[in-house]
């Protein structure tokens, strides 16, 4: 009976170690997936519904994606060229126009991010790929407070990659790291 | 009259029919352990002692291996703080001290196996007191040669891209690489090794457990996996340990030739040559050899136990040093006589190098500590001598430390571009690491006498209960029983 | 998307013509971010310097002569960098035809440097320093390796990236030319020329035809993408 | 400052978030980026895409033509100008290392005032304090006040400090450096001005010469037009079908130049002169070659003994009589005299004696042979190098207390003078002194008032390049990026302070300086840009990154002014020979160039190329000369220190001064010559620089030649000592007397 006991003991002590391990671990992904998917306090609140449902295509503003690889935050001069006559009383509004006339940029937060040793080019993929914004970003036409849809890591990129018809060029190594 | 009755128990002492018996006996059981058996709870209470005699002289030396431990964990934090600058590595000497330490550690770390599992296959008897030992020292200098890859590596906080498993960026490490093969065969090696350790174990983990209260007492029982001694158990254990002995000889040749690979696959002169896979084995088996006996004299000494280790022991490993000694001589003049025939310029330039620059000194002593020093056991004074052991072993250590020493850092230094040549010191920080090397595994030492026999007496008994000692004429013979 | 066309980026390197000026040592720093080392660091043989000059002296004074031979990663076709990589950090590009190495993937085992006949790989020993504002100069296009890793020359692969990049996107062709590294770019005696050997007009394949070609270490078999030519004959009689 | 420039205001505001992500590198990021979008867009600029402006490098008075690679704002990367027709796209690599001028830790950023000499105590003013306070202190000084420029100065404003002293009757401004110093400008000129009555700056023609005979012209390093002279080297060695030009370097140590001669002759210091003079006179004594060329040597040579010169030079009269054969035999051959000659006391001679050869081969003004340097065009100006006697004189004015107020601009007489003028002492006896450079140099430590200029990436300018190969070229400069520190452009400076001067606002009267480029480029006309209309050719000189025709108008022809033959005297060294024993010779480091580099960690972390040394001075001897005095070297005898290469430090001492420097065992210099390169020994000038190495000018003493064109700092003799300090010598090599024997095997033979 006694040996019993004790080997019971044993036993429940292993299983507590073993569940305290699981549920750290658990909770480190957790913590690591809530900080990746989490929406920034932007300066100026940005409703990217507004501007979509007013008509506005995404690449009035990301101009850049076409030309560049970077999508480009649009300029407060750029903001200000509708924004004079439009909603001019909203606090938002009045908050960029303040930037605009004391010259200087609005602070956006970085949403998606990408490590840094990470080269993607919008270019290549919205032109040559002819990808839409939607595929990446998500549905940012619904969005009152733009926020990262997915976490771009490596296997996301790999996800759509592998199914390419030429995946192992696409898949080179050098293609997004130098 | 020496006829034993098969209800005597093995450690009575036959009836002596003469005084000249008596001294014949007296004689043979003083050489013999295996013939020198006595009532089991006294070798018992010998065994387990130790465990529980902690002296001062015990304690300052825990002490001092426990700093020499922190003085390399925090040496080592350092490195991964500030990046690997602090050490003495430069181009073109990229790999130098620590990976001397691995293949050095990985080389001690192959006398344990050749001693328990390969005299067990062969049927070596003498082997049986100095088995554990053995094996411990195998296990603690893998786990330490273990430990210099991740010290070695740059990034060392990435260093499970070094291990295969699925992952999100479909990406797994190259098995082009000897690192890996490296890696697969360590880890195989270490695993064998610490199951091979401790099957062996389990009797005495039981005779612990029987003899033992307290917390000790539940430790034993764990670990001890219930063993009762029943025939079936030791049948199985026998089994067991049979076909570890049989299955871990061959990885552990694959390791040191494995480890040799990393060197020999590379086409840096001086190291692609076809002959470092055994020579490399050779030379572990001679380093290994040769700390097991550094470990033995000092268990000896330190746990008193004379009576279980003598004198018959260390002059058969002493044996097997000098066969190693000759046959490494063997390996070296062939590493040596190749290259040189070949007269590539780098390799001629190492030679000169060796033979009259700047490293000759090391390399002398290297030949004379391998070479020329290993030769005295040729006599029995010297096989004998625990003194005189002990410093020829400490002198195959060095030796050993430098012929390693010699094949990376000083072979990296000379190279195909002559721009590119180096000389490596080392600095303090990797000065450290090393020292505080040496004393983990001795660290390890101290914290497992503590804790496990470091005499396996099962094994003795066993070896006991199967030896006789049966008269034929005026001579007095050992015998021995071979179990079904 | 239209098939990419098998590339070997190759470059001419014309030891007569080097004058062993340092102006590709310098412009490779600018373009690749690569760090300057302290003295005492150089001293300790530390130096990184994705492309150097090495000087080989020849003779005996007065007879005595100078030789310069540019040495940069060999881009070699059968690279004995590569598999001795454990994580694939030293890989080949099938793309690019080059050599590559993957900063990020690094772990900083050095073999690749043990196996590397050239010795030009360099290892970042501590972490790269630009004292503010220098850092502002840094290549947005290259990576800052951090401690830890290795790091060697790429052939510019950001240009070569970014000028891909262009012509997918213009949906055209890369032209001979199109593409150079920063080295060959500068050269001012155009000892460096780069190209890729695949196409038939450019103007490296026409160069690696010449006469006084040679590999470096060619008995190694590691069939480098760099050809060198060895220094002419002069038709003066003297 | 300028209306010009207020569109670039905005560049530097970017999107961080590209140029901020390579800061860390391979780390995982830390925390969110914060984007920082433009207010107002510039033009023709997209988030990611480099643009390229086109500019001039002021790294040296050369003038190449180079582009900037602009991205968010930042200068990332310079390169050569594919359309100037003067560097063609190519760039040495003091160049390459401009955007370090650019974003020096150390740039000063608004002006400073010295409250005491030499303390380095800077009290921080405002633009306008500090307008004022120059403004009070040069109206008060008058005319005198002087103008210590450079050589790399640009043409607006030595044009604008050339009007605004004119104005005020002050002396002319002088232009005076190490660099044109060490390379002769001064001498160039005269000895032309002797010889052809022009005194341009020579060209030589080497893509389409077969033979050429340097006379220590170490034209593949620093000197006259490195990047030029490179791709003239380029075309040299290949010309049309499968030609290959032959080099001959005659030099007591082997510079890049000699390294890559085909024959190489290490002949005593100064002996150059003798050499020439020697083959001209075999020339006409041996009637060899064509009969023009003897006619033409009989008439110019002096006839000379062959053996004394064989003696003097440590040439054979086998080698001597062979280099004539070459020469007069060669289609196309060049004599290039070298920047050794022109410290030796009989440079004027010398200097002839080599341009003597190249009128006797008579390809002056003719495809691969010498020419001049186009003129600048009329309204232009291209500061001339001062000579040495100008600069002395000057110094002796601000001894005697003649000069109120000096006005420093580039130039860093402190260090580029050595001690033994005594610039520190006259500098005492001027009461104001300015100093405009964007980081406190040796010289700034000197000065009352730094008002720090741009560097040549922010700055408006233009350059007339000179030496300019067959057409007049007329580079442009302009600001790449908005200023990174508050500098302001001295042009402007000089002009807001003559508005208060009324002499100097009739001169000048200019709202800025982008005013006074406009004027100027306007009245060249149209160049290979073509296009009418001021407005045109100004956006034109930017975009191409300058001015000039785009057809070479053919070479005027030049006549030899020679009637009397040439003689050289042998040089006279400075120094007891039997107590120094060794000729020293001085030499423009090949990366620092005078010193300027020194300052710019890429230059200084490059190796040497000869030595392979970086960050340090030393001290180049022959292993057998380190051998006779004991001296443990790189090349010598391996010592080892904690695993690195470690030399004797030794003290050379003139009969002027001393210095200490490691030993470099060079095989290629001779056993009774010591080579010591020029450039380190910064007391101040950046961090990159400070208490770095030696200054080997302490070597040298304070005469001028003759003619006063150069200072005599090549005859000087100079006694070795140990000290008994050994130092690890920063080099890249490592193994001793890196042979290629080694490796033939590797190497096929070249």
């Amino acid at each position: 009976m006694r040996a019993t006991m004790k080997s019971f003991r044993v036993r429940l002590i292993a299983f507590g170690i073993f569940v305290v391990v699981i549920l750290l671990l658990a909770g480190g992904v957790f913590v690591v997936q809530a900080q990746a998917q989490a929406t920034p306090q932007q300066p100026v609140p940005f409703p990217h519904v507004n501007m979509v449902q007013s008509g506005i295509p995404c690449l009035f503003c990301h101009a850049d994606a076409i030309r560049s690889p970077t999508a480009g935050i649009p300029s407060v001069e750029k903001c200000m060229g509708c924004h004079k006559f439009i909603a001019t009383n909203t606090p938002a509004i009045q908050k960029v126009a303040d930037y605009y006339q004391r010259g200087q940029p609005i602070p956006w937060v970085r949403v998606n991010r990408l490590p840094r040793f990470v080269y993607f080019s919008h270019q290549v993929h919205v032109v040559a790929g002819a990808l839409n914004c939607e595929r990446c970003h998500g549905d940012v036409g619904r969005m009152t407070e733009f926020q990262p849809v997915a976490r771009m890591t490596m296997g996301w990129c790999l996800n759509c990659h592998n199914a390419q018809p030429e995946a192992d060029r696409l898949k080179d190594c050098v293609v997004c790291h130098r | 009259m020496s006829e034993r009755k098969t209800d005597q128990a093995f450690w009575r002492r036959p009836a002596i029919a003469d005084e000249t018996e008596a001294h014949q006996i007296e004689d043979v059981r003083q050489q013999h352990l295996l013939l020198d058996p006595r009532y089991p709870l006294d070798s018992d209470r010998d065994v387990l002692d130790p465990m529980y005699r902690s002296s001062k002289r015990y304690w300052f030396f825990f002490a001092l291996f426990a700093g020499l431990v922190l003085m390399m964990f925090t040496t080592w934090t350092v490195q991964m703080w500030l990046g690997l600058g602090i050490t003495g590595l430069k181009r073109p000497t990229m790999w130098a001290l620590y990976i001397v330490n691995f293949v050095y550690f990985i080389g001690i770390g192959h006398a344990g196996t050749f001693i328990s599992a390969a005299l067990r296959v062969l049927k070596v008897e003498w082997r049986r007191p100095i088995s554990r030992a053995a094996e411990l020292v195998t296990v603690f200098g893998l786990m330490t040669a273990a430990l210099f890859p991740l010290i070695h590596l740059g990034r060392t906080w990435k260093f499970y891209w070094l291990i295969p498993y699925p992952n999100e960026r479909q990406l797994w490490p190259s098995f082009h690489s000897p690192l890996l093969w490296d890696l697969t065969a360590i880890t195989t090696y270490l695993s064998c090794s610490i199951l091979f350790a401790y099957i062996s174990l389990l009797p005495d983990l039981a005779m612990a457990r029987d003899h033992t209260s307290g917390w000790r007492h539940i430790l034993y029982s764990v670990l001890a996996l219930g063993w009762r001694g029943t025939e079936r158990e030791w049948s199985n254990h026998e089994t067991a340990l049979n076909i570890f002995s049989y299955a871990i000889i061959p990885v552990m040749f694959s390791v040191h030739t494995i480890v040799s690979w990393d060197f020999a696959m590379a086409i840096q002169p001086g190291w692609h040559s076809t002959i470092f896979g055994p020579y490399f084995v050779v030379g572990a088996l001679f380093s290994g050899a040769g700390a097991v006996i550094i470990a033995l004299t000092i268990i000896r000494k330190a746990m008193r136990l004379q009576y279980f280790l003598r004198t018959e022991h260390l002059e058969g490993m002493a044996k097997l040093m000098l066969l190693l000694s000759f046959a490494w001589d063997y390996f070296y003049f062939n590493d040596v006589l190749v290259p040189w025939y070949g007269q590539a310029p780098v390799e001629k330039s190492l030679f000169a190098l060796f033979a009259s620059g700047r490293v000759a000194p090391l390399f002398y002593l290297m030949i004379f500590a391998n070479a020329i020093v290993p030769v005295t056991l040729v006599f029995k004074r010297v096989r004998t001598s625990i003194v005189g052991l002990f410093i020829v072993s400490l002198f195959i250590q060095i030796g050993m430390y430098i012929e390693r020493f010699l094949i990376v850092p000083v072979g990296l230094g000379q190279n195909e571009i002559p721009f590119a040549w180096g000389v490596y010191v080392p600095y303090l920080p990797e000065s450290l690491i090393s020292i505080g090397a040496f004393g983990l595994v001795i660290f390890l030492f101290f914290l497992i006498s503590r804790f496990f026999p470091l005499i396996p007496s099962w094994e003795v008994y066993e070896g006991q209960v199967l030896q006789g000692l049966r008269r034929i004429g005026r001579a007095i013979l050992p015998t021995r029983a071979e179990p079904d | 998307m239209a098939k990419t066309p098998h590339r070997e980026w190759a470059m001419i390197i014309d030891l007569d013509k080097c004058t062993g000026c340092g102006a590709c040592v310098v412009a490779c720093h600018a373009e690749n971010n690569v760090p300057i080392q302290t003295e005492q660091e150089i001293a300790r043989g530390r130096g990184i310097h994705w492309i150097h000059i090495e000087r080989y002296w020849e003779g005996a004074f007065p007879r005595v002569k100078a030789n310069f031979l540019p040495l940069l990663c060999q881009q070699c076709e059968r690279a004995p960098c590569e598999p001795v990589c454990p994580v694939y950090a030293s890989v080949r590009s099938d793309r690019e035809n080059l050599n590559l190495q993957v900063y990020n993937r690094c772990v900083g085992t050095r073999y690749c440097q043990n196996n590397d006949p050239y010795k030009v790989r360099f290892f970042n020993w501590f972490e790269p320093v630009f004292d503010e504002p220098l850092n502002q100069q840094l290549n947005p296009d290259v990576t800052v390796r951090s401690a830890g890793v290795m790091e060697k020359c790429t052939f510019c692969v950001q240009r070569i990236r970014r000028a891909e990049e262009r012509a997918l996107a213009e949906n055209r062709a890369l032209r001979d030319g199109e593409v150079i590294p920063a080295c060959v770019q500068t050269c001012p005696p155009s000892a460096l020329v780069f190209g890729d050997l695949a196409d038939p007009n450019s103007a490296v394949a026409k160069l690696a035809g010449d006469r006084r070609k040679f590999k470096l270490l060619e008995h190694l078999g590691t069939e480098p993408a760099i050809v060198y030519l060895k220094g002419g004959e002069s038709n003066v009689r003297a | 400052m300028t209306r010009g420039i207020t569109r670039r205001e905005f560049i530097r505001i970017g999107v961080v978030g590209a140029a901020a992500a390579v800061l860390t590198g391979c780390l995982p990021p830390r925390a969110w980026v914060v984007l920082e979008p433009y207010v107002r867009p510039p033009e023709e600029q997209l988030a990611g895409v480099a643009t390229w402006y086109a500019s001039t490098c002021r790294q040296c008075p050369a003038g190449c033509g180079i582009v900037v690679r602009i991205m968010n704002g930042r200068a990332l990367k310079i390169e050569g100008n594919p359309e100037h027709p003067l560097n063609r796209g190519k760039l040495c690599a003091r160049g390459q290392a401009g955007v370090q001028l650019l974003y020096h830790p150390d740039r000063l950023s608004g002006p400073a005032q010295q409250t005491q000499r030499g303390t380095r105590q800077f009290k921080s003013l405002s633009w306008n304090d500090a307008l004022n306070l120059l403004y009070s202190k040069l109206q008060a000084a008058g005319s005198a006040t002087a103008v210590w420029g450079d050589s790399t100065m640009s043409g607006h404003l030595a044009d604008i400090f050339a009007r605004y002293t004119k104005a005020i009757s002050a002396p002319a401004p002088i232009f005076f450096d190490l660099y044109t110093l060490f390379n002769g400008y001064s001498v160039l000129s005269k000895t032309n001005q002797q010889l052809f009555g022009s005194s341009a700056l020579p060209i030589y023609d080497l893509a389409h010469a077969d033979v050429v005979f340097s006379f220590g012209a170490d034209f593949l390093s620093a000197a006259l037009s490195q990047t030029r002279y490179g791709v003239e080297y380029g075309a040299f060695r290949s010309q049309p079908l499968g030609k290959r030009g032959f080099l001959v370097q005659l030099e007591p140590r082997m510079t890049i130049t000699g390294a890559k001669a085909d024959r190489w002759h290490a002949i005593k210091p100064g002996a150059e002169g003798l050499i020439a003079q020697a083959i001209a006179s075999i020339i006409a004594d041996q009637k060899l070659g064509s009969v023009e060329r003897q006619t033409r040597a009989q008439t110019v040579a002096a006839r000379v003994d062959v053996n004394s010169v064989a003696a003097a030079s440590g040439l054979s009269v086998d080698d001597l009589t062979n280099l004539a054969r070459i020469f007069a035999a060669a289609d196309h051959p060049i004599a290039i005299p070298g920047a050794a000659l022109n410290g030796q006391n009989n440079v004027a001679q010398a200097a002839s004696a080599v341009q003597a050869l190249n009128i006797i081969a008579g390809n002056i003004a003719q495809p691969g042979g010498m020419g001049m340097s186009a003129s600048a065009p009329a309204g232009l100006i291209k500061p001339t190098p001062s000579s040495f006697a100008d600069a002395q004189a000057l110094v002796e004015q601000m001894r005697a207390g003649r000069i109120q107020a000096l006005l420093v601009h580039g130039a860093n007489p402190a260090f580029d003078l050595p001690d033994k003028i005594g610039f520190a002492d006259a500098v005492k006896n001027v009461p104001f002194v300015v100093s405009f450079a964007p980081i406190v140099d040796e010289t700034a430590r000197y000065a009352d008032l730094i008002l720090p200029d741009r560097t040549y990436l922010e700055s408006w300018g233009y350059d007339v390049v000179a030496p300019s190969f067959g057409q007049p070229i007329v580079s442009g400069q302009q600001p790449v990026v908005t200023p990174v520190f508050d500098a302001r452009a001295t042009a402007d400076v000089m002009l807001t302070v003559a508005r208060g001067i009324p002499a100097a606002a009739r001169a000048l009267p200019y709202a800025d300086e982008v005013a006074f480029l406009k004027e100027t480029v306007a009245a060249l006309g149209s160049g290979a840009a073509g296009g009418a209309g001021a407005d045109v050719l100004w956006a034109r000189f930017q975009q191409h990154g300058g001015w000039w025709q785009s057809t070479i108008p053919a070479a005027t022809p030049l006549q030899s002014k020679i009637t009397a033959p040439i003689t050289v005297s042998s040089t006279q060294f400075q120094g007891d020979e039997k107590e120094y024993p060794y000729f020293l010779h001085l030499f423009l480091s090949d990366l620092l160039s005078d010193g300027r580099g020194a300052k710019l960690p890429w230059l200084q972390g490059s190796p040497d190329p000869m030595t392979t040394i970086a960050w340090q001075t030393w001290v180049e001897m022959h292993p057998e000369t380190a051998q006779k005095l004991g001296i443990t070297s790189a090349q010598v005898e391996v010592g080892f220190q904690r695993g690195t290469l470690i030399s004797d430090v030794v003290q050379v001492t003139s009969p002027f001064g001393a210095i200490e420097a490691p030993v470099y065992a060079h095989p290629g210099i001779r056993p009774d010559t010591i080579a010591i390169p020029i450039g380190q020994g910064h007391t101040d000038d950046g961090r990159y620089a400070r208490d770095r190495g030696a200054n080997a000018l302490r070597l040298v003493g304070a005469q001028a030649d003759a003619t006063g064109s150069s200072l005599l700092w090549a005859g000087v003799r100079v006694k070795i000592a140990r000290t008994g300090r050994q130092i690890s010598l920063a080099t890249f090599e490592f193994t001793p007397g890196v042979t290629r024997g080694f490796i033939n095997a590797a190497f096929p033979g070249q």
